[in-house]
């Protein structure tokens, strides 16, 4: 197990090597730089160039790349063209947000998934059972942003339950933060819960067939307490491998829902921040994105051992 | 603060929240072009030696007064007494000279170049300074009024992407990067107490969200709304709808220098093939003015020119028929912009009714089309809502991407602006005329002024004259 | 039973029964290719026929409601909706296949080879580094792939869709690396080995038909995905661009009129859905008739 | 209710969406302590009878009839499943078909057996730990007190299979139901497994419906026996009378295929469709050991009334002839370890699979592998076949040194030595068609489409197979059927060896008989060199002329096959032989 985790720590830095490479080889791809941006309309090819060495950007780019990663490596994701201000606050700050908002909206879509997807699956020749087969199925068909613009039609403007935009972090005032937070954070879990829930239910279909819920029913239980006491574990192992991909999707799917609620996340600042052509920002987010996707994927494969033991013993 | 919804009546009356959509990437206009900082900075923070009202006069700023030589080269400014900077500095003709000096030696900004004429600048005594030009211009002064006019503290510009220390009535509480800028008014600002006192710019990328902000409290004041079809939602007494001018002419531009458009009867078709009143109503739902040439209504200069091309789609065939470029392809860039990809629908289908094919290619506003379509001039269509101030002969010089020959109406603009006031006007408006009338491009209409706001709010200014979105006049009914 | 029991016959039944069973289409099916070939007749027909040229602006019919004269209403340039629809139906396709068939036609073969890699001494790192950089490819946003490709290519369909076929790569590079394992450690895999077939022969003859039925239910969702992150591209500018109608940008242009004018998003959003139900459906449907262990389940 | 335990009238199930039931009017009764044999062919419904009378009936199936038992009020059938949850282990315990999926994965040994405990309340909660200790000590499990903290893929299969026993006697049920309780365990394991269950319906005095497809088995354990056939009970009575005098012609098809010792005119085992020459298993009185090979102190053997030559093929003879010429196989201090866990990983000490074999075959030998289960048979076949290499030693077949063989060596090896898998069912493609499963190593050969087609043919027109058969697929065919497709992929390349592995262990004994009458004649139309490998001693018996017996890697005793069954030097063996149950031997102990 210890050499496991070894083994998937050193292919963990490995990648995150090569992503760190991919990036910076892909945003010299990007038309159009820094200097130019600043200057806008007005600028003189000059006053571009000027500018282009103040930035650092006329080096070559083996040593951009390598103060980069030096400066990474250190914590310090370098000092952005555009404000002139170091990058790793503002990438930790919005981290934390958008952090948050997608481990609150994954947590409500298991919330809501799981129960509906066993319920599902137990009552799969039901009407309830196709009903709520069918709203999963309707639930992955809306796209989030619509789905996000309805629930403020519906809950800001209509019923004025909550607020149709902005952020407050917890400490500013756990009452605001609360309330800012609820709509983005349903309209990114909706679609998520949905597709969660057809995976939970086929997941809790395959386990109910299996051979140990019988003997379980032979011990005495019930068909659904033999599913809550030997089946959900069981159902979990899919699941979470599932729900890991997701998180890393919501992670990144976030923008939309950061954009319409006026959320200064790390969406918000990948975009900005490419609109600006502020490359070592965009470097710096996408790192820290990569960084935790690769961590959740780690997580999750270090986790499904720890559920099941047939894979830790085999490891 | 952002909870002004939350908090009760009697919060309400100092403090205002205003949504806008162009962001300040900082806080710097010396280094960083675009109008998302003098918007919320000068007037507010940064003040001039002089400034223009909403008809388009200039007035007194930090200058009470000023006086100009006989041979019109030198001006001399008196200050105000009593400015402070919001360091508590005392504001000394010493800071104007140095501002402005700087203004030449450091600025990256390419408006840097409106001080280009200032040839020396001498201060008598601290509130006096005398700027000596190096030949008689009627355009400085108003260039005055623009952002390069900003006065500096001589100790304040170490940090200016991150502070902003100024002499105007409000100081920067608190900048949230991408968010939003909350300003605090001055107690010892030296001209009249602004009415509200605790003013935020909320930053906005989608109109909707804006929209739906003011609809929910949360905010007071849409600032130039990106979203024209939603002001009919703000229809009746709790809000009002205010539509006036700004500087900004959205251009159909063509490519003068190369290409489809280089033959003038190509350009005649097109104006031809327009139907400008067509396209503001469905682009941008009717709000704006059509102006038939590169010049604003509050512009000394002004002249309706909207009957110069009338939409003949007939005389546009025939005109593409005589150029034989019946059926071409031409490539219309398109930044991504809202206004600029609603108008290249519409404009596209009329041009096709007319014979010709716009291949179509968005580009990334402002990276790509800077690059591409501004600085490569890799186009022969494009449309861009040209914003700035009195813009005219930047925009029709040789060298700019529409690559209009300019040697017509150069001459005129050399002595109209060395010459009298009267000159300077009748030869703009020459100059305006004559491009109008080469059609060098197509000038669409006149980007609306488009503000939403509580039905309270009093003091918005209808035009948009200058870069500032003065929030001093600002106050609650 | 009393006389000779007919003893050769015995064993036959249950597969009879089995067979027939399989033949039976399931419920979600049938809907979901309904769904489906109702997407594909009104893209097919705009081909040859649409209500209206959908370049027509007509400034004095805009924006209205459903009438004789335009079935859908009209935009905010007067365009026919229901045209729009039929053309829009083209793109929705369009990009469903091509984003699907980039993400299948690579990631697939990648999930395969590190699955058979990982069989060797010399492959077990090759294969390690193969599913990383699937990781890596997994954390790098569609967002960003999109952005960089709209800003390289300027945004369009085109770039969209290859953006979003690259990022649902990892997807598939997954399902088939877990597939391929099952399958390469089955004792039909030994038994061809055993027949002298080489690896590659292997991978085509068992490797694939087996993994499949897996492929097909995830690319039935990431068609879905596809069309809907199509839409939410077009939300950020970066998807389908004017003038070429798309049910994404139709259902972005949609937004300010949501109080005023909501047909407008409401026939956009109804024909993603559908076509994204549809597609769905029919995947499910489709692992049920290939998973014998799903014979006898119910259906939706 | 009437005095019996369990009381079943007219059970008929019909699959959902099937017209005809799978299960017809069954009707059976069980007395308080009694111990009855369920038998019959594959698919016949056996486990059905039995997961109706548990109430634990697949939901896609629907039954009509009912199903009573002594203290449950109602009709099994009809309850309600939280009253059926009651009676469940209280009333009535099941040990299933398949003990390596029917335990938790998840969940340790001691916990699910606690379980059963704590759901029906009678033990207190502090004692639970003594008694799952008790249970699993009762069952005879090595090292009770480690065992509760293991996971059940730490078990082999006869420990799993002694955990279910354990959960189904925790609380002292009426009625246990065994379903086929020992197929997968060799003869040593089932033996005391078999012990095991009659001590313990016994002790607790509980009613036993003991459902397997060894007849044997049945007469060892059984009182009565009720026999199935398509759905249907065919007949029924006590032990004796069924397995002497059997009334219904597949009963009496059953037992004539059941007996290996017996041939038809035609040299061949007796199947379903040849039992009526069947003369029966011999009258008990009459001495054993008049036919020979037959183990000494077995008590009956069989008459064959119809051939008058031995039981075992002629080519016995040829074999001890060849041995003189050089080995066509020759194996010489082989060793196999398995080392866990990928590259980087600690190693754990590995697993000793074969241990310094050696042994060598001659052309046209047939050469039977015996031992217990995980004995390293199969690992032996995989080395020779050059699917896995050996640690080391030195592995020769015909001129090829099989341990180091270049690819296009093996390429060679294997167009003379084909291979068929101990899983009939796991080693066809469920996905290819039979002709495409088939003709692989013709592909391999790069043969011509048309020749391959009609040389497949040909081989499933050898196997007994229909040509109708090529555009079929696997699940489209019996469990025997499967068996010879995968005979027939073997055989297609006319290969000089064949490595059978188990080929017969999963099938029920009609058909394997089928099956073992194809490879006879096989042997003798290709004059192949066979290794077999089982763990039934009686197929390998009836098919080799010599045979290996091993035990944990090692090879035990070696020989041929007539002297190793009747003189066994090694007390393994000698176990092993008496551990096969006897249908003869058990009649004879009956009473
Ligand atoms: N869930 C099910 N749905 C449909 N048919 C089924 C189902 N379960 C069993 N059957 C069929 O019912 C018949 C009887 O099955 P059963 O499991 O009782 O056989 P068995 O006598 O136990 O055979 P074996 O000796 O192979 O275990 C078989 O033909 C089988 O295919
Ligand atoms: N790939 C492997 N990795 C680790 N151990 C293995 C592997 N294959 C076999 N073994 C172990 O090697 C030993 C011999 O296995 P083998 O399959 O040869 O047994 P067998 O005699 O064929 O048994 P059975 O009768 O159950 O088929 C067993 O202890 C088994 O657990
Ligand atoms: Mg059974
Ligand atoms: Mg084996």
């Amino acid at each position: 197990m210890i050499t496991y985790v070894a083994n998937r720590a050193i292919q963990f830095v490995l990648a995150l090597i090569v992503a760190s490479v991919v990036v910076f080889a892909l945003m010299s791809l990007l038309p159009g730089n820094a200097a130019q941006v600043a200057l806008g309309t007005n600028a003189t090819p000059e006053a571009v160039a000027a500018l282009e060495a103040q930035y650092g950007l006329d080096q070559p780019p083996l040593i951009r790349y390598f103060n980069w990663v030096v400066g990474m490596l250190t914590g310090n994701f370098g000092t952005s063209y555009v404000t002139g201000a170091a990058i790793t606050p503002v990438i930790v700050g919005s981290v934390q947000v958008t952090g948050i908002l997608v481990i609150a909206a994954i947590i409500l879509a298991i919330i809501i998934a799981v129960p509906l997807g066993t319920f599902a699956a137990l009552e799969q020749r039901n009407w309830i059972g196709v009903t709520i087969s069918a709203l999963s199925q309707i639930g992955i068909a809306v796209p989030n942003f619509l789905a996000a613009i309805i629930l403020v039609i519906v809950f800001s403007l209509t019923l004025g339950w909550f607020p149709s935009q902005g952020w407050m972090a917890p400490v500013e005032g756990l009452g605001g933060f609360l309330s800012r937070l609820v709509l983005p954070v349903v309209s990114l879990a909706l679609v998520q819960a949905a597709i969660l829930t057809r995976y939970v239910r086929s997941a809790v279909l395959d386990v109910m067939r299996e051979d140990y819920i019988r003997t379980a029913r032979a011990k005495g239980l019930t068909r659904t307490k033999a599913l809550f006491v030997h089946g959900l574990r069981n159902a979990a192992i899919p699941v979470i491998t599932v729900a890991g991909v997701q998180l890393a999707t919501l992670l990144v799917g976030a923008v939309i829902i950061e954009q319409i609620f006026v959320i200064p996340g790390i969406g918000s600042a990948l975009v900005r921040a490419v609109a600006n052509r502020d490359l070592v920002t965009v470097q710096g987010v996408v790192m820290v994105l990569v960084f935790l996707v690769l961590i959740i994927n780690l997580i999750v494969d270090v986790l499904v051992p720890v559920v099941d033991p047939r894979i830790r013993n085999a490891s | 603060s952002a909870g002004a919804s939350d908090s009760g009546e009697e919060a309400k009356k100092d403090s205002m929240t205003i949504a806008f959509t162009a962001e300040p990437v900082n806080l710097d206009f010396t280094s960083t072009s675009g109008v998302a900082i003098p918007e919320a900075l000068m007037e507010n923070v940064y003040e001039s030696l002089v400034r223009v009202d909403g008809e388009g006069e200039i007035q007194p700023g930090l200058a009470q007064d000023w006086d100009v030589s006989k041979d019109r080269k030198t001006y001399t400014f008196h200050l105000q007494k009593g400015v402070k900077f919001s360091n508590g500095a005392d504001l000394t003709s010493e800071d104007v000279k140095f501002s402005y000096e700087r203004v030449q030696d450091e600025w990256k900004n390419a408006l840097k170049s409106k001080m280009d004429i200032v040839d020396s600048i001498e201060t008598p005594d601290d509130l006096t300074v005398e700027i000596a030009l190096k030949k008689p211009s009627n355009t400085w002064l108003f260039n005055m009024t623009s952002l390069v006019g900003a006065v500096f503290d001589t100790e304040g510009t170490d940090d200016l992407a991150n502070e902003a220390i100024g002499t105007g009535p409000f100081a920067i509480e608190k900048f949230t990067r991408g968010q939003s800028i909350d300003f605090a008014a001055r107690d010892d600002y030296w001209g009249e107490k602004p009415a509200v006192k605790n003013v935020q710019f909320k930053y906005f990328q989608d109109a909707v969200s804006a929209s739906n902000a003011l609809k929910s409290g949360e905010i007071d004041v849409v600032s130039n709304l990106q979203a024209p079809e939603l002001a009919g939602e703000f229809q009746g007494k709790e809000y009002q709808i205010i539509s006036g001018t700004t500087n900004g002419e959205v251009v159909l531009s063509m490519n003068n220098a190369q290409g489809i458009f280089k033959d003038k009867k190509a350009r005649e078709a097109v104006m031809h093939a327009i139907d400008r009143k067509a396209v503001l109503d469905t682009a941008w739902a009717g709000y704006g003015e059509l102006i038939g040439s590169m010049v604003p209504p509050t512009d000394p200069y002004y002249e309706d020119l909207t009957g110069v091309w009338d939409f003949d789609p007939q005389k546009a065939k025939d005109l593409i028929r005589d150029a034989g470029i019946e059926g071409e392809t031409f490539a219309f860039t398109v930044p991504n912009l809202p206004y600029a990809k609603a108008i290249s629908e519409i404009v596209s289908a009329q041009l096709e009714e007319v014979g010709l094919k716009a291949d179509i290619e968005t580009q990334e506003f402002p990276a790509v089309w800077l690059d591409k379509t501004f600085t490569e001039h890799k186009f022969d269509m494009s449309v861009i809502n040209h914003a700035e101030p009195r813009d005219i002969l930047t925009v029709f010089s040789n060298d700019y991407y529409i690559g209009y020959d300019d040697s017509k109406i150069k001459k005129i603009a050399e002595k109209a602006d060395t010459g009298t006031e009267k000159e300077y006007v009748s030869g703009m408006k020459e100059i305006a005329k004559t491009i109008t009338e080469d059609a060098a491009s197509d000038f669409l209409f006149l980007f609306p002024n488009l503000v939403i706001a509580k039905s309270d709010v009093a003091g918005i200014p209808a035009n948009r004259v200058s870069d500032a979105f003065r929030i001093a006049d600002l106050s609650w009914n | 039973m009393s006389g000779n029991p007919s003893i050769t016959s015995a064993g036959g039944t249950t597969t009879d029964q089995r067979r027939r069973t399989k033949l039976r289409l399931n419920a979600s099916m049938v809907i979901g290719a309904v769904l489906i070939l109702l997407i594909v007749a009104l893209a097919l027909v705009s081909f040859v026929w649409t209500p209206y040229d959908p370049s027509a602006v007509d400034p004095v019919a805009r924006l209205q409601s459903s009438s004789t004269e335009h079935l859908l209403g009209t935009d905010k340039f007067g365009r026919d909706t229901l045209t729009w629809i039929m053309y829009g139906a083209r793109i929705t396709l369009m990009v469903g296949i091509v984003a699907v068939g980039i993400a299948v036609l690579i990631g697939t073969p990648i999930g395969i080879i590190a699955a058979v890699f990982a069989q060797y001494p010399w492959g077990v790192w090759l294969s390690a580094v193969i599913m990383r950089a699937n990781d890596i490819l997994l954390a790098f946003p569609a967002l960003l792939l999109a952005i960089v490709f709209a800003a390289v290519f300027s945004p369009g369909t085109g770039p969209a869709m290859v953006a979003v076929g690259i990022a649902a790569i990892p997807g598939f590079a997954r399902v088939a690396r877990s597939g391929t394992m099952q399958v390469l450690g089955s004792e039909y895999v030994r038994a061809a080995k055993a027949s002298n077939r080489s690896a590659p022969a292997i991978a085509i003859v068992h490797v694939l038909p087996n993994i499949a039925s897996m492929v097909i239910v995830q690319a039935s969702v990431a068609f879905a995905i596809s069309v809907l992150a199509e839409a939410g591209l077009s939300f950020l500018g970066l998807g389908t661009q004017a003038p070429v109608p798309s049910w994404g940008r139709m259902l972005q242009e949609s937004q300010q009129f949501l109080s005023t004018q909501p047909e407008l998003a409401l026939w956009p959003g109804l024909f993603i859905a559908l076509a994204v139900l549809g597609f769905n459906l029919f995947g499910d449907g489709l692992r049920d008739r290939f998973d014998p262990k799903m014979e006898a389940r119910g259906n939706v | 209710m009437s005095e019996n335990l369990l009381e079943v009238r007219d059970l008929t199930i019909t699959p959902a969406g099937a017209e005809a039931p799978v299960l017809h009017d069954v009707s059976l009764s069980l007395s308080p302590g009694e111990r009855v044999g369920l038998i019959g062919e594959s698919g016949s419904g056996k486990s059905l009878t039995a997961q109706a009378v548990m109430g634990l009936l697949p939901e896609e199936l629907r039954s009509d009839g009912t199903v009573s038992l002594q203290g449950f009020a109602g009709n099994i059938l009809e309850a309600k499943e939280k009253t059926l949850a009651r009676m469940r282990s209280d009333l009535a315990s099941m040990v299933f078909q398949e003990p390596m999926s029917a335990l938790n994965p998840l969940m340790r040994i001691g916990d699910q057996i606690a379980e059963v405990l704590r759901i029906h309340g009678d033990v207190a909660r502090r004692d639970i730990p003594g008694r799952v200790l008790d249970l699993l000590t009762s069952v005879h499990m090595p090292a009770p007190e480690s065992a509760r903290y293991a996971y059940p893929h730490q078990m082999s299969g006869g420990q799993r299979q002694r955990v279910m026993l354990a959960i189904a006697l925790a609380n002292s049920p009426r009625l246990l139901i065994c379903d086929e309780p020992t197929t997968a365990l060799d003869v040593t394991v089932q033996k005391h497994m078999l012990e095991l269950i009659t001590e313990r319906v016994s002790a607790v005095q509980a009613g036993l419906l003991f459902i397997t497809h060894d007849l044997a088995v049945v007469a060892e354990v059984c009182e009565r026996v009720i026999v199935m056939y398509a759905g249907r009970i065919v007949e029924t009575g006590s032990v004796k009378q069924i397995f002497t005098d059997p009334q219904h012609e597949y009963t009496r098809g059953l037992l004539a295929s059941s007996d290996l010792e017996a041939t038809d005119a035609h040299r061949k085992l007796f199947s379903l469709k040849t039992a009526r020459s069947y003369a029966g298993p011999i009258d008990e009185a009459e001495p054993a050991a008049a036919t020979g090979p037959v183990v000494a102190d077995e008590p009956g053997d069989v008459r064959v009334p119809t051939d008058v030559r031995e039981p075992v093929p002629t080519s016995a003879g040829e074999a001890h002839e060849a041995v003189h010429s050089p080995p066509l196989i020759d194996v010489s201090g082989v060793s196999k370890h398995f080392r866990s866990g990928g590259l980087l990983l600690r190693r754990r000490s590995p697993v000793r699979a074969l241990d310094d074999i050696s042994f060598s075959v001659a052309s046209g030998q047939r050469l039977g592998i015996v031992g217990e289960s995980g004995s390293g048979k199969s690992t032996i076949l995989n080395i020779l076949s050059g699917l896995d290499r050996p640690t080391s030693g030195h592995v020769r077949v015909g001129d090829i040194r099989v341990e180091s063989a270049s690819s296009s060596a093996l390429r060679t090896l294997r167009e003379d030595l084909q291979i068929v898998f101990q899983d009939p069912f796991a080693s066809l493609d469920p996905r290819m068609r039979v002709e495409d499963i088939v003709s692989e190593p013709l592909i391999a050969r790069g043969m011509a489409r048309d020749e391959r087609l009609s040389r497949v043919q040909e081989m499933l027109l050898a196997v007994d197979l229909d040509t109708k058969a090529m555009r079929r697929y696997p699940h489209q065919f019996s469990g025997g059927q499967r068996q010879r497709i995968s005979i027939a992929r073997a055989l297609v390349t006319r290969p000089q060896i064949l490595v059978a592995d188990e080929p017969v262990s999963a099938l029920d004994v009609s058909v394997r008989a089928q099956v073992l009458n194809l490879l006879t004649d096989l042997v003798d139309d290709y004059a192949l060199t066979l290794l077999f490998v089982s763990h039934d001693l009686g197929v390998v018996k009836h098919l080799c002329s010599d045979v290996i017996v091993m035990k944990d890697g090692h090879i035990v005793e070696s020989g041929s096959t007539e002297d190793i069954y009747a003189h066994p030097r090694e007390d393994y063996t000698r176990s092993l032989i008496a551990a096969t149950p006897s249908l003869a031997g058990a009649l004879a102990s009956a009473p």
